[in-house]
């Protein structure tokens, strides 16, 4: 456990190797073995290091292993006016929630490191080799960013993550609308580390440390600021602000959509199943001090739910498969955040985690449909797939029904923990949540039905291969097939097929690791979270009240097993086991409504959808439209941003530049009135003095005759003269 | 490791460039190539001897070290008086280091008068290492003015398009400056002779003297001009774009990464110890200043369609960001502030040698230009990512390190601070990504850029320095600030005495072995304490723990404190 | 009386000749007269126990400098006669009266009498060019080198402005 | 017998016969040369006191002249080719660019 810091290094040592040497070196065979066999051994050390932490008692499951000093102790004052010293160590940590967080990175990420082998293989070389070392980066970051003991460490990952996302969605950088999404990704994110800089200056200010643990046990004696905003929910609103932006939350969603632009194994690993989950996990690290700002909690249960809705609404009407699931992303981490709001962090992130395999499942699953397709990423031309592609159908159909929440699959046991929790806080946040999980599986099942059944929509293609890049050109040629001919759909490779089974398998059984106390179930993984989120400083004894939020956020789930059937005296909000298991009926009865209005309309009757879509004729362009928040982020943020450039560029020219050039100018000016001035006016008087003088000179100046001899002659006058008074004066 | 011999050191890194140019006017000036290799080897020999004061420097000894003193024009107390501390040890190697870089970045880019331009080029670097070495005024000043005429020279005779317009503007502005400045510097010597009766421009005596606060008041302005149009802060920088856009890249290189710093410099040196009243008085126009400053300068780079004038601008950026640390007054902010000025150093000194390879080669600096030049230069489209992300503050390279600290130190000073100069961060981005996908990313449209040559190795080895020291900045920036300490600490002595009392308390001296511990922490459930605790003395309690409220099996914050 | 002859002979070779340079037509024959002239004045320096001075004077003057005027009337060839052109300016004639003069003035101042001027009475012994050293190599020894500078200055200045390419 | 009044008589005359020269004549190499017998008359008159006062610093003067002799003569010629290499002339009425 004390190599743990090798877990993120591994990576790292690959996409070094890779990226210096491998770019012009490697063959393709080397290059994949290189990245995937730095994965594999990161998820061996992982996987052991999980093995030691679940050997360790439940309450000493942490380990710190600090590196080095990253930044050397300086002296600096803190809020409360004490002095302390501002340190951050090279600190990585393992305790349950790093722990969750390293499996899911590291088996997600090799699975779709093995994919990528056979997804990418028409790159060319360098860019073969150029893709692994970024995937290998990202996995090194993002294992630095759950590993890191310190906010500061986090925030080297968190940025390292948005990095390597800028790069991948930019991988086909020669198209401009990639590196338009890569850019605005990187950017968007930018704002929000904005916010989540500050938080870790209000953090260090207030705390005197970037420790989470630290930081943590410090806040848990604090009062809990029911009242209204104190330090604490500005710092948590700060945070959350950066959530917001690698999250994919509104109001900073709108670059996960655009990151479709990549390579669609980078969509699954970063855009789905990892990096953007960076702010969940962030949360729930710090979930002791959001638990103590109720105000923020709230504000991050209302952001989650509303993205949860807005975003299924939209992905209603996309036609771009890697969209739809691209806002059923978005969707779901609103449900993440959703449970993070309502205080249920380890139901958080064990929606996190079963999200990870389910949709990594379902990306993985649309980049092979893409690959049979040749490119073609439009649904619309899609259709009737299921014979061609039997094991994409098969895995993917348990990715949808697993997002739908149907039982006994993964998303079921996650997404109705939220719901029940949820219930408990609020009831609408709940009746807007289980409205999304029915549009979840409608437009999951939507999906479903547009590429696997009904008619085949797409382009013909000829039994000998006519037409050889149909559709390359579309997605930037990222996986020709070599010369060949688009021979129509089929089946990928092993190297695809097999990461999608695995991943199947996982979003099958990734749930019963959390079955809920109701079923029957010990709902392990909550117990096993729990020490994460808690502080292990006791909460003052005026803070015990049960009835509050924190008691909600950190005592509930720790009681929640024992406290069934109302014996928690303090409980009020608690539910009967019945009422939770007709909550938990109703959910999985919204997915089932959902994915059979899906069956009836695009499958049974496809003419319904189109019906629908022209009577709704409005609502459907505002959906197909998402909202025009892009438009309108354009026309006020950017256009704003550009407005302002390129006004205070003009003012940096006409006025600041101005008065320099200004003051040179009234300085050359001032020298020519002065010089004026001069000329005619002093110059003027000398040379009246010297007109007259020279009027009167007229006859004097014919001596100068140019003659030497006459000057000579002067001269001879002078010795005639000397001599003359030395002869008569004498 | 130390100066045992007592031997010149300074004096020998300070006349390496100067003797090497005194060397170039023996050369005669056809044998064009014979001029380029003696140049490069003096610059390199000017950045070898200048590496032992790396390692003999002690940052555990006397702030100033290395001294050497000879009486110069005793009658006046002008001495020949060297002597550095960690700040200006770093800025030395940075000067002698990119001096050397620059000198190599010119082999193939200047044509035309080679001999008088490596000339000009030794005798600045010469200049820029007086000035940071000299502890007295007068010497000080005078290194300070000798610095701008070779860069007159270089601006105006190899630079492009409208370069007697920069030179002179350049010229005249900080002329303007440093004539303020000298007044200011002569107000405090007469001041010095009236309190001890001697006449001095010891750098020290003055560090030492109590002004009265009217006379700091008017001698802190007469600085602040010299200094802000140097640094250059918010309404002086307009000479900056223009003498960036138009120097050759060498010259361009040197201004970014040390001329602009010996603004920096002054403040740090001059008028915060000097004049400590003066600077607490100021500090809110001087941080508002530095704050318009940064954002004001990154949205004019945003707006930049010529790629070397978005560099400059973006200087303008990130030394508005050198000014707030520094303001902030606290040592967190300073420490930030040096840190930056390096970093600043490297990696706009980088881009600038970056816009100087493509201008050697297409002639042109318009952005549009450019574009997909990642397909024909992919060593170079790699080099000038790392080198932009390293000036976009991105964490495990150099820029990160040195904006943390300065918005950790500006927040301490005031939140809103940092609060708006952290949206620098945001734009920093824009303009950088921005800048970076007109130029290496889409299609490579123009056919005048299709046969582009990628870097050569002379051009990646003048690279190499800069990406190493970038990642090791990023990494491990330990190094570094130990060596900063005492200059910070003698700095909070003057405008911030209780940072001095509570790092003299805490033993602030010991900070290296601190920042050397690394041996893990033995496997126990609580091993939250930051490395090198111990030493730290008391580390901060948690400000609003109830003493002795918390439950007794639960250990206070920090595990061993 | 011997002396008081070669004086007088001499002095009317002196002024004669020097007559001759002044109104000779021809600058060729000005440049003879003034050798003969300065063959002249180095006879009366022997008279004059300067026996130094009058080999200097023939060196010098009649050897030197007056072959470097010969060299010069050569050199300058002209196609019409110098004193073609006249400028009525030119108040020569005035000047002609002035210097006579100024002569017949000091002539006057002579011959009126004048005070032997105090000094030291030496010897000028047999070893003139023994004395003559002496003097320039001791008390005139500065200006010596002087002259010598001069000189040398006097030659690059010649060379310079006689240079052909200028 | 003769005096040193002798001897400065003789030195009057040719003094004023090179002052005549230098004043009529248009030939500027005859004027040189008129200058030359000026000097002449000036060596005359030391070499006369010095043997009247039996000094021999008299001599030593009129050395000091010989050598200023010989560089006047040597510039003023050099001057005089160049000017006739530009004007063609060695007419002093024609020098006349010196005037008003």
């Amino acid at each position: 456990m004390d190599l743990i810091w090798l877990i993120p290094l591994l990576p790292g040592l690959g996409a070094l190797v890779n990226g210096l040497v491998g770019v012009r070196a490697f063959g393709k065979r080397t290059a994949g073995l290189v990245a995937n066999a730095a994965m594999a051994a990161a998820l061996a050390l992982a996987l052991y290091a999980f093995w030691q932490l679940l050997s360790l008692p439940a309450d000493a499951r942490e380990h710190t292993v600090r590196l080095a000093a990253w930044i050397p102790p300086i002296p600096l004052a803190l809020g409360n006016g004490a002095i302390g010293g501002f340190t951050v160590p090279w600190g990585f940590r393992l305790d349950p929630l790093s722990g969750l967080m390293i499996l899911v990175v590291t088996l997600v990420g090799f699975l779709i490191h093995v994919y990528s082998t056979g997804y990418m293989h028409g790159e060319t070389r360098g860019a073969y080799a150029r893709f692994f070392a970024y995937l290998n980066l990202f996995a090194f970051f993002m294992l630095v960013l759950v590993l890191g003991d310190n906010f500061l460490v986090m925030f080297v990952g968190w940025e390292g993550v948005g990095l390597c996302s800028y790069l991948l969605i930019g991988y086909y950088y020669e198209k401009q609308s990639a590196s338009d999404a890569g850019k605005k990704a990187f950017i968007v994110n930018r704002i929000g580390d904005w916010g989540f800089i500050v938080g870790i200056f209000m953090v260090y200010g207030t705390f005197g440390t970037l420790d989470f643990r630290a930081v943590a046990d410090a806040a848990g004696p604090m009062g809990v600021e029911a009242a209204g905003f104190g330090t604490l929910s500005i710092i948590t609103l700060l945070l959350f602000i950066g959530a917001t932006g690698k999250s994919a939350q509104i109001p900073l969603y709108v670059w996960l959509p655009d990151a479709m632009e990549g390579p669609t194994p980078v969509s699954a690993l970063i855009h789905a199943a990892t990096m953007v989950t960076a702010g969940v996990y962030m949360v729930g690290r710090n979930a002791v001090l959001f638990s103590h700002a109720p105000m923020t909690m709230e504000v991050v249960a209302v952001v989650g739910v509303a993205t949860a809705f807005m975003a299924a609404t939209i992905g209603l009407a996309q036609h771009d498969i890697k969209r739809v699931l691209a806002y059923s992303t978005v969707s779901q981490l609103g449900f993440m955040f959703i449970a993070m709001g309502v205080g249920a962090f380890a139901a958080g992130a064990f929606h996190l985690m079963t999200h990870a395999f389910f949709k990594a499942l379902l990306f993985l699953c649309s980049g092979s449909v893409i690959h049979a397709m040749a490119g073609e990423q439009d649904m619309r031309r899609m259709g009737g797939l299921k014979p061609h592609l039997p094991i994409t159908y098969a895995t993917m159909l348990v990715g949808t029904l697993a997002i739908a929440g149907i039982p006994p699959l993964s998303g079921f046991f996650s997404k109705d923990e939220i719901l029940y929790r949820a219930f408990l806080d609020h009831k609408v946040i709940w009746g807007v949540a289980v409205a999304t999980a029915l549009m979840t599986a409608f437009y999951m099942y939507r999906l479903m039905s547009l590429t696997f059944f009904g008619a085949y929509r797409g382009p013909a293609w000829e039994a000998h291969g006519g037409r050889a890049d149909h559709g390359h050109a579309a997605s930037g040629g990222g996986h020709g097939h070599g010369g060949g001919g688009w021979r129509g759909p089929h089946e990928s490779p092993r190297s695809m097929t097999v990461p999608l089974q695995l991943l199947a398998v996982g979003a099958v059984l990734a749930g019963f690791v959390g079955v809920p106390a109701a079923l029957g179930g010990g709902n392990a993984i909550e117990h096993f979270l729990e020490p994460s989120f808690v502080a292990r400083t006791a909460a003052p004894p005026g803070a015990t009240a049960p009835a509050t939020h924190e008691a909600r956020g950190l005592g509930e789930a720790a009681h929640a097993a024992e406290s069934k059937g109302g014996e928690g005296t303090g409980h009020a909000a608690h539910l009967s086991r019945s009422a939770e298991l007709g909550l938990m009926a109703l959910s999985v009865l919204a997915g089932i409504v959902g994915i059979a209005a899906a069956y009836r309309i695009f499958v049974r009757a496809p003419e319904i959808a189109e019906t629908l879509a022209r009577r709704w004729s409005g609502a459907h362009r505002v959906l197909s439209n998402k909202y025009y928040v892009d438009e309108l982020y354009g026309a006020t943020v950017v256009a704003g941003t550009m407005g302002a450039a390129r006004g205070l560029w003009a003012f940096d020219r006409s006025v600041v530049d101005g008065a320099v050039n200004g003051s040179g100018w009234l300085t050359v000016s001032s020298a020519w009135v002065s010089h004026a001035l001069d000329k005619y006016i002093v110059d003027g008087l000398v040379n009246l003095v010297g007109a007259v003088l020279e009027a009167g000179s007229f006859v004097v100046r014919r001596v100068q005759t140019g003659l030497v001899q006459n000057y000579a002659l002067v001269m001879l006058f002078g010795v005639f003269a000397f001599v003359s008074v030395y002869l008569f004066v004498r | 490791m130390s100066n045992a011999a007592n031997f010149p050191i300074l004096s020998t890194i300070l006349f390496t460039p100067i003797a090497g140019a005194v060397l170039l006017l023996f050369v005669n000036k056809r044998q064009e190539n014979l001029i380029r290799w003696i140049a490069n080897l003096v610059a390199l020999l000017g950045f070898l001897v200048s590496v032992p004061i790396w390692f003999w420097y002690d940052p555990a000894g006397p702030q100033y070290q290395f001294i050497e003193r000879v009486p110069w024009i005793p009658s006046i107390g002008a001495d020949y008086f060297l002597g550095v501390d960690g700040f200006s040890v770093l800025l030395v190697l940075l000067t002698t280091l990119m001096g050397a870089i620059a000198v190599l970045s010119s082999w193939t880019a200047i044509t035309d008068r080679v001999k008088e331009y490596y000339v000009f080029l030794l005798l600045l670097q010469g200049g820029m290492i007086g000035a940071f070495v000299a502890l007295d005024f007068l010497l000080f000043f005078l290194f300070w003015e000798v610095m701008l005429v070779p860069m007159y020279f270089l601006i105006g005779i190899w630079g492009s398009d409208r370069r007697l317009y920069s030179a002179i503007k350049f010229f005249l502005y900080t002329l303007v400056g440093s004539v303020v400045m000298l007044l200011g510097i002569l107000a405090l010597y007469f001041h010095l002779h009236d309190v001890t009766g001697a006449y001095s421009f010891d750098i020290t005596k003055f560090q030492a003297m109590h002004a009265p606060f009217d006379l700091q008041w008017w001698v802190f302005l007469a600085f602040f001009l010299g200094f802000s149009i140097k640094v250059p802060m918010f309404p002086f920088h307009t000479w900056l774009p223009d003498a960036h856009t138009d120097a050759p890249t060498a010259g361009s290189v040197i201004l970014a990464a040390v001329l602009l710093k010996m603004g920096t410099y002054g403040f740090i040196r001059f008028s915060l110890p000097i004049l400590p009243e003066a600077t607490k008085a100021s500090i809110w126009w001087v941080a508002g200043l530095a704050i318009i400053g940064i954002i004001y300068g990154a949205l004019v780079a945003l707006a930049q369609k010529d790629w070397k004038r978005l560099v400059a601008y973006s200087s303008v950026s990130h030394m508005g960001m050198v000014m707030l640390g520094l303001i902030a007054l606290n040592p967190v902010g300073i420490t930030g502030s040096i840190i930056q000025q390096l970093n600043h150093g490297i990696s706009t000194g980088a881009l600038f040698l970056i816009v100087g390879i493509v201008y050697e080669r297409r002639h042109t600096r318009e952005i549009a230009e450019y574009g997909g030049l990642s397909k024909v230069m992919p060593v170079f489209a790699a080099i000038f990512m790392v080198m932009m992300l390293s000036s976009l503050g991105l964490p495990t390279l150099n820029g990160f390190i040195g904006e943390i600290l300065i918005l950790q130190g500006a927040y301490t000073a005031n939140i809103w601070w940092a609060a708006v100069a952290a949206s620098g961060l945001v734009l920093g981005a824009a303009y950088l990504l921005w800048l970076y996908q007109r130029t290496m990313f889409g299609r490579l449209e123009n056919p005048k850029n299709e046969h582009l040559r990628d870097l050569s190795l002379r051009e990646i080895v003048t690279f190499a320095p800069l990406v190493v020291l970038a990642v090791w900045i990023g990494i491990y920036p330990a190094p570094f600030i130990n060596r900063t300490a005492p200059t910070v600490q003698a700095v909070m002595q003057r405008v911030n005495p209780e940072y001095a009392r509570a790092s003299a308390a805490a033993g602030a001296r010991q900070a290296p072995k601190i920042a050397d511990c690394d041996e893990n922490e033995p496997l126990t459930p609580f091993t939250t304490a930051p490395c090198g605790d111990a030493a730290e003395g008391q580390a901060p309690p948690p400000p609003a723990a109830p003493e002795g409220g918390g439950a007794p099996q639960a250990n206070p914050a920090g595990g061993r404190h | 009386m011997a002396e008081a002859a070669a004086f007088y002979i001499l002095a009317a070779l002196i002024l004669g000749f020097g007559v001759l340079v002044v109104t000779a037509k021809s600058a060729v024959h000005s440049v003879l007269f003034l050798v003969a002239d300065f063959l002249c004045v180095a006879a009366l320096y022997v008279t004059l126990q300067a026996e130094f001075l009058a080999v200097i004077q023939v060196m010098v003057y009649a050897g030197g400098i007056v072959v470097l005027y010969l060299f010069v009337v050569m050199l300058v060839n002209l196609k019409r006669p110098p004193d073609a052109q006249r400028d009525p300016r030119r108040l020569g004639r005035l000047g002609a009266v002035l210097a006579v003069a100024v002569m017949v003035e000091l002539a006057a101042i002579l011959a009126v009498g004048w005070s032997r001027p105090e000094g030291e009475a030496g010897a000028l012994g047999p070893s003139n060019v023994a004395q003559v050293g002496r003097a320039l190599y001791t008390d005139y020894l500065i200006p010596f080198e002087l002259a010598s500078i001069l000189l040398l200055v006097a030659m690059i200045g010649a060379i310079l402005l006689a240079r052909r390419e200028m | 017998m003769i005096t040193a009044t002798h001897y400065l008589l003789l030195s009057v005359g040719l003094f004023s016969l090179g002052v005549i020269g230098v004043l009529t004549r248009r030939n500027i190499i005859i004027i040189l040369m008129s200058i030359e017998l000026m000097l002449n008359a000036v060596n005359i008159n030391l070499v006369a006191f010095s043997h009247e006062l039996q000094n021999v610093v008299g001599q030593a003067f009129a050395v000091f002249v010989i050598v200023i002799a010989a560089a006047e003569a040597a510039v003023g010629l050099g001057i005089i080719l160049a000017f006739y290499r530009n004007k063609e002339t060695v007419n002093i009425d024609e020098m006349n660019l010196l005037r008003w």
